[in-house]
């Protein structure tokens, strides 16, 4: 079998009396969707906070290509071709669409002005912005220089997806992407899914909705109590069955566990 | 005849009762004359930056003279000479400039002077004890500011303490001085620092102050202590709640200065310079016009001269 | 797909119904310490406390401890104005104002009672009175003209200081004076172990003259005697027990604590934000005011010119926030103030009883306050 | 025709140059589940903020039980019995689960220490509070006494629900409340939303899921572009329908309104 | 339900694809200035400034205008010093170091030309140094440490005073003895213009005494003789100019305000949180230090005892905070905070031009600086 190209062995998470993470392992291959279910407060995005460098565990490794690598900040992570929308956003409210957008990886203007004086190129960070929301199909942003404290809940979330998808070179991760979107929206993030994939990058997706899920993974963690329980392919399985493990409704055979 | 003439009173601050006295004096002295007076302070004492703008706004103003008590006397010099240039007289009050003769004239007392008087009379008080006294410091702010330097070296002169460096405090390596500590010139401060003294040695015997308010901080402490009939303070200023304090013992011999003098002095050669340009003359044998300190006590001490509480009742401000 | 998409609910029949809960096994004392730390965060500058207390216990000898309860009295203004601050700051304001309006309380104590002759206890009832209607101001600024509380604050502290050296004229009221004709404007500076000492005696028909500690045969007495603590030091106590329960245990607390939080959340979520943060800065201007009567117990005399009114706001922000409580509001504990006020006062007169130079004692107190905080932040690390 | 409980008269909101509101008309009538649907940034959530006082709109009028109101903050909505989830969920972040679910009703202790030492009854709401997250299936919260800010995205949600649940009297308005919630906890809160119907209380339910919607709602209120593009009766049309409206590809006949 | 359910997606064919735009019609004038200050807020100090200038010139009549230059010259260091103070609150943070650290770069300019015979440029460039050094320090403390900013640059300005005082033993270096010996160190006092006028003078082999203005023959040179600005407001001119255009117009400006906003956020989306804080504590040294000098070229002296040191903090942050920048970080611009310099500058001459006595012009200023501010939030109101 294919070396997994992001890993996680034996990651476990507290909070004081809370246990987030409880010994969770991990595999990511290469080019595959690979969603991750669970109830809420299973431990997902804690999972993920972990792999990306946002959480330090208080035990276990992660490997990216087989290497072991301890990121000590998300930048670290995002260095090494990481890049992570976070259930929270990371988004700096007062500040513009196009200024999060480019965020850490700012355009400079061409010629002296960009070279010796740092000048950013705000109009080709302002039209980029407006075409990839453009693409995620958020026509009703009337203003592209809105601080992002003012977009709808919606759009929000639409310009940090649009950030990951831009940027990411080896491991997309998506927490929750869709879940303040409108259908038309949604539909298009999925598209991009899809279309990042076929561009031969593998993507976690977290998600709560089982018929995306299972539209685009090629396989499925399911995670529970701080752990995977097992891992399904979604032909082998139904949609009823996956919310089954997840919830503790039915136990899932040892070999659901292909990997 | 002081007609359309206008002068200016520029002081440390605006919250110490000397200043506001002094300002007090100036004021009266002004209706009197019929001079317009604009006064002007900085917020805490060693406020320079708010007399250079005071002294900016006087030019501006097209005032006649300017009376100032400076914050930093060396560095008020240029400014000074600015509004000289400007055809102002301006004259120094209560602390001479540095060098004395950036202003036109100075109505000051001598403050070195005022501490040697306490230093002299704590040492007769105490006679042969003085040898092997325990003195507490109770100073004025840790930037030092001219006047505190001067009372405290006046003082360590007086009482027979080597200086080392006269232009500072807190240098001297005489095992008699227990501590040196800050006050800010009020109760607050004077109680604090006397608390403190007295927690590194309780058998202290002699208090130096900045001024009255710090003497009376620090005599609470010495109650609060049950040593207020042991220890000897002294003190500078001579204001009426000052000499009240001497009256009931809580302080035992104060140098007595006259603000309201300086700041009259100051309007009446404001007024004779407008009217025909005559400048102040000076206490003879001395570069500045002495308005004089007087040492404050009922229990005086040989071959240093002092007057009695009554009298300085009468001669006090505030 | 279609098929299996529309029931798939259908798999929570069944569905575990459970609440989860780990088993975190046997803890051991390293353990329970982080976990009380972690419950209990204002427990880090009481172990900071502790430790500033011992440092110089080990450097000055044994004659540093018995000072401790110098160091109560000493803080027992700046510790009653960190108490006013701790409330304000916990809404995400300022106060700059508290130690002006504390001078300028003890004020109008003072001249109410001698300019007026008005009966003393009326003179601070007026003066406490005062304290609240400055906080008012100040409330209304922050609350109806929406200006920030840290200019709020600031112009209302310019206003109350100059307020102050006018009205007073600049005139200090003599201690004797006081003592004399008023003595309950000093009364928070009186001293219950000495007034009990000397009832006792009176009524065992002795009377020593205790002037110094330890030169009676009465053991016990002696020790009471020499435990000096103020009216003062014990109302500094009284308040931060008093408003650690309205903070804890009262829905005005929790008010307090969302409105610092995040104000749009709390009104969102039904809080009355305006009438919280009026209640707030009014309790500070009061509590402030009775830090104004404690000054009058402190320093006998009724002083205009009192450095609180300058230096009272700065004192006031340090001690809440070596106390670990957040400037921006929401976090943190009113004991923390406590401590934090304690924490100043240990090493200040630490640092005189040995003999520090003034210019050196300055720097260290820099260098310390950064390091209580410093260890403050490593506990907390470790403790998470 | 019933009167409607709840109305709304040509509101509109600008923000600067962008317009959130434009001249949009609404109402809700007893007893009846409204679900409002649009695209992301029509302008739903700032529609609600208008009802319910947590904005003030620039033309327009609002109306409770045939009466016009004006509500200077969500509080006056509050009193008036209207409770609101924002999409923004509006918990303080610091303070505790109960904290958060009895803000400005807290309950205190029966006998003198409630009466005189105004004593809040800590025991009693947490464990109100654990109750109601029991009802709505969010068995992973391990420590009721979490500060908010430590909850998964999912479990705060519940949080912001479950208070509006349990005190709204007259109108409950929910803001997307399902978005970050698991397939159980969005299924616990439908059943939560019958049940609050089934006590006569009308409910205003915005959502992105079009099977939830079409599931439960007695009526649609479509929203585009800041306006009400048309009103229609789940019964009579699909979701296909619904999303055409919605998105621009289908303009409704002018029959849709019907009210 | 169950036949629609799952292919609903098909509305989606034919979805409107264009974007939105509303026409919003013909703009008033009252509209337009709307938008305007709605774009740019930092207009709304300048509005506040320009209502100042008019009511002093209604009040105190002509004289006053001319003096303008005057308040640019007053608030030549403190303006400077805004500048840096607006960098770190725009990260959320707070510098209490700025005022000691330009006293004490300016003493060790002064000092190392004087006590240790340095070149005087190079003594400067060491004060310029120390100034980015200290400010390094304060970074360290608050980026490894974590120490809060308040608490980290209360302990460094309590410690660069002490040192300050010990290392300058208190002495001032005159005026005249740097005149002479050390020029380039008053070269932010110098004025160009005067420099001009001499220089033209010269050429044409005239020399006026220039003491008061107006009294040559030559008007055009009279009045370029008279407009007195220093090379050190230039710098503050031009200070101010360079760090908008960094602010606004590099990556970096972008860093700074996205850590002011949400440091977590800003972290989790790419920016090296630590090391932009810590290049803005830097740079705050370094302006500081810039202060420094141009403290040394205003008051022509070097004084270890300036007030600076004690208020240049609580004055730069109340520039700061009347410019409309917020004290929570990560909102306003640069040019506020020099609006607000100005605008209590012009306060504190008018008010001393018209002769009111000291304590009513602390009372008036703290009024006004409440006015500017309430007129600040009523017009942004309007203007929303
Ligand atoms: N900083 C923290 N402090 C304490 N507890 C935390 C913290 N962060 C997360 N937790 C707890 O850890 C558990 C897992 O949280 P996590 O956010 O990973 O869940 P999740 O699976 O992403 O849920 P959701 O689907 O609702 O987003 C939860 O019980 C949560 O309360
Ligand atoms: N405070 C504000 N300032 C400027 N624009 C705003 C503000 N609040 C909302 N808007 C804009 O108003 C429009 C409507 O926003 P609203 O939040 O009502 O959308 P929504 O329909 O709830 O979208 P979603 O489904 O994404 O939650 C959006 O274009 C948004 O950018
Ligand atoms: O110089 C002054 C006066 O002499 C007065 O004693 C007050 O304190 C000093 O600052
Ligand atoms: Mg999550
Ligand atoms: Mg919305």
């Amino acid at each position: 079998m294919m070396e997994p190209i992001l890993r996680g062995r034996n990651l476990t998470k507290r909070y004081g009396k809370v246990v987030a993470l409880d010994n969770c392992d991990f595999e990511l291959y290469p080019g595959e969707i690979l969603a991750v279910i669970g109830d809420n407060g299973a431990g997902k995005s804690t999972l993920i906070k972990a792999l990306s460098g946002a959480v330090e565990p208080d035990h276990g490794e992660v490997e990216l290509e087989g290497k072991r690598v301890q990121f000590a900040s998300p930048n670290d992570a995002r260095h090494a071709g990481i890049e992570t929308v976070y259930q929270t956003l990371a988004v700096s409210p007062a500040l513009s669409i196009a200024d999060n957008m480019f965020m850490g990886r700012e355009l400079r203007k061409s010629g002296w002005r960009g070279k010796y004086l740092r000048q950013l190129d705000k109009q080709a960070m302002e039209r980029a912005a407006r075409e990839k929301l453009n693409d995620l199909g958020l026509m009703t942003i009337q203003n592209i220089n809105q601080a992002v404290e003012t977009l709808s809940g919606g759009q929000r979330q639409g310009v940090a997806v649009a950030r990951a998808a831009a940027f990411g070179s080896k491991v997309i991760i998506l927490d929750e992407p869709t879940a303040a979107l409108g259908v038309k929206e949604s539909r298009k993030v999925l598209e991009l899914i899809l279309d990042v994939r076929s561009r031969g990058i593998p993507i976690i997706l977290i998600s709560h909705n089982m018929p995306h899920v299972f539209e685009v993974a090629d396989r499925i963690h399911v995670h529970r109590l701080g752990r995977r329980l097992c891992v399904i392919d979604p032909k082998d399985y139904t949609m009823s069955d996956a919310v089954a493990f997840m919830t503790g409704a039915k136990e899932p055979q040892k070999t659901a566990v292909p990997a | 005849d002081g007609h359309g003439t206008s002068a200016c009173l520029i002081t440390k601050t605006d919250t110490n009762p000397f200043f506001v006295k002094m300002r007090e004096g100036a004021e009266a002295a002004a209706a009197e004359l019929g001079i317009t007076l604009a006064s002007y302070a900085g917020q805490v004492d060693g406020d320079h930056e708010a007399q250079v703008a005071a002294i900016e706004a006087c030019i501006a103003n097209g005032a006649s003279g300017i009376l100032i008590t400076a914050s930093d006397t060396a560095a008020i010099a240029e400014p000074v000479r600015d509004a000289r240039d400007a055809g102002i007289l301006v004259i120094a009050l209560d602390t001479p400039l540095d060098p004395i003769d950036a202003a036109d004239a100075t109505f000051a007392t001598d403050n070195f002077l005022a501490g040697e008087l306490i230093g002299k009379w704590a040492a007769g008080a105490l006679g042969d004890d003085a040898a092997n006294a325990k003195i507490a410091m109770l100073d004025l702010a840790i930037s030092q500011p001219t006047v505190g330097v001067l009372r405290d070296q006046g003082f360590l002169q007086g009482f027979g303490i080597d200086l080392g460096d006269p232009s500072m405090w807190g240098d001297e390596d005489d095992a008699r001085i227990i501590c040196n500590e800050v006050t800010a010139g009020n109760e607050e401060g004077g109680r604090t620092a006397m608390e403190t003294c007295l927690a590194a040695d309780p058998e202290i015997n002699v208090v130096y102050t900045i001024n009255e308010p710090a003497a009376a901080g620090a005599y609470e402490a010495l109650v609060a202590a049950g040593r207020q009939d042991e220890v000897l303070i002294v003190s500078v200023d001579g204001g009426c709640p000052g000499v009240a304090d001497v009256a009931d013992g809580v302080i035992g011999a104060t140098s007595q200065q006259y603000p309201l003098l300086m700041a009259s002095l100051g309007i009446e050669a404001i007024a004779a310079f407008a009217k025909d340009g005559t400048l102040p003359e000076n206490t003879p044998g001395k570069d500045f016009f002495d308005t004089g300190v007087a040492l404050v006590t009922d229990a005086p001490v040989d071959g240093v001269d002092s007057i009695s509480v009554e009298e300085g009742t009468d001669l006090c401000w505030g | 797909m279609s098929e299996k998409s529309d029931n798939y609910e259908k798999g929570l029949e069944g569905a575990s119904q459970t609440v989860v809960a780990f088993d975190v096994g046997d803890k051991s004392f390293l353990m329970r310490s982080q976990s009380a730390l972690h419950k209990t965060p204002s427990l880090v500058p009481l172990v900071v406390l502790v430790c500033a207390i011992l440092i110089f216990t080990g450097w000055l000898g044994p004659r540093f401890l018995p000072q401790m309860t110098l160091v109560f009295q000493q803080i027992q203004v700046v510790g009653i104005l960190a108490l006013a601050q701790t409330l304000v700051i916990l809404t995400a304001g300022i106060d700059l104002s508290v130690g002006a309006i504390a001078v300028f309380c003890s004020v109008i104590m003072g001249q109410f009672t001698f300019r007026y002759g008005l009966p003393p206890a009326i003179a601070v009832g007026c003066g406490l009175a005062a304290g609240a209607a400055i906080g008012a101001l100040s409330g209304w600024l922050v609350t109806r003209i929406k200006i920030p509380p840290f200019i709020a604050t600031l112009g209302v502290w310019q206003i109350v200081l100059a307020a102050n050296y006018i009205y007073s004229k600049n005139e200090t009221i003599r201690a004797r004076t006081i003592r004399e004709e008023a003595p309950i404007l000093q009364w928070l500076g009186l001293k219950p172990n000495e007034q009990f000492v000397n009832w006792i005696e009176r009524l065992q028909g002795v009377t020593y003259e205790r002037i110094r500690p330890n030169d009676t045969d009465q053991f016990l007495l002696d020790l009471i005697w020499q435990t000096k603590i103020t009216y003062g030091v014990l109302a500094l106590i009284g308040l931060t027990f008093l408003l650690a329960y309205m903070l804890r245990s009262t829905a005005w607390g929790r008010h307090v604590y969302a409105v610092g939080d995040d104000p749009e959340a709390a009104e969102l979520a039904g809080v009355n934000v305006k009438r919280t943060l009026m209640s707030v800065y009014m309790l500070a201007g009061l509590i402030s005011a009775i830090a104004g009567w404690s000054l009058i117990g402190r320093f006998a005399s009724v002083s205009p010119s009192a450095s609180t009114g300058l230096e009272g706001n700065i004192e006031s922000i340090t001690a809440v926030v070596i106390g670990g409580i957040s400037l921006f509001g929401g976090r943190g504990s009113i004991w923390g103030a406590f401590f934090g006020a304690l924490i100043v006062g240990v090493f200040m007169l630490g640092l005189g009883m040995a003999r520090v130079n003034p210019q050196w004692t300055f720097m260290l107190i820099g260098t310390l306050i950064i390091l209580a905080v410093g260890i403050d932040q490593w506990i907390r690390k470790v403790a998470a």
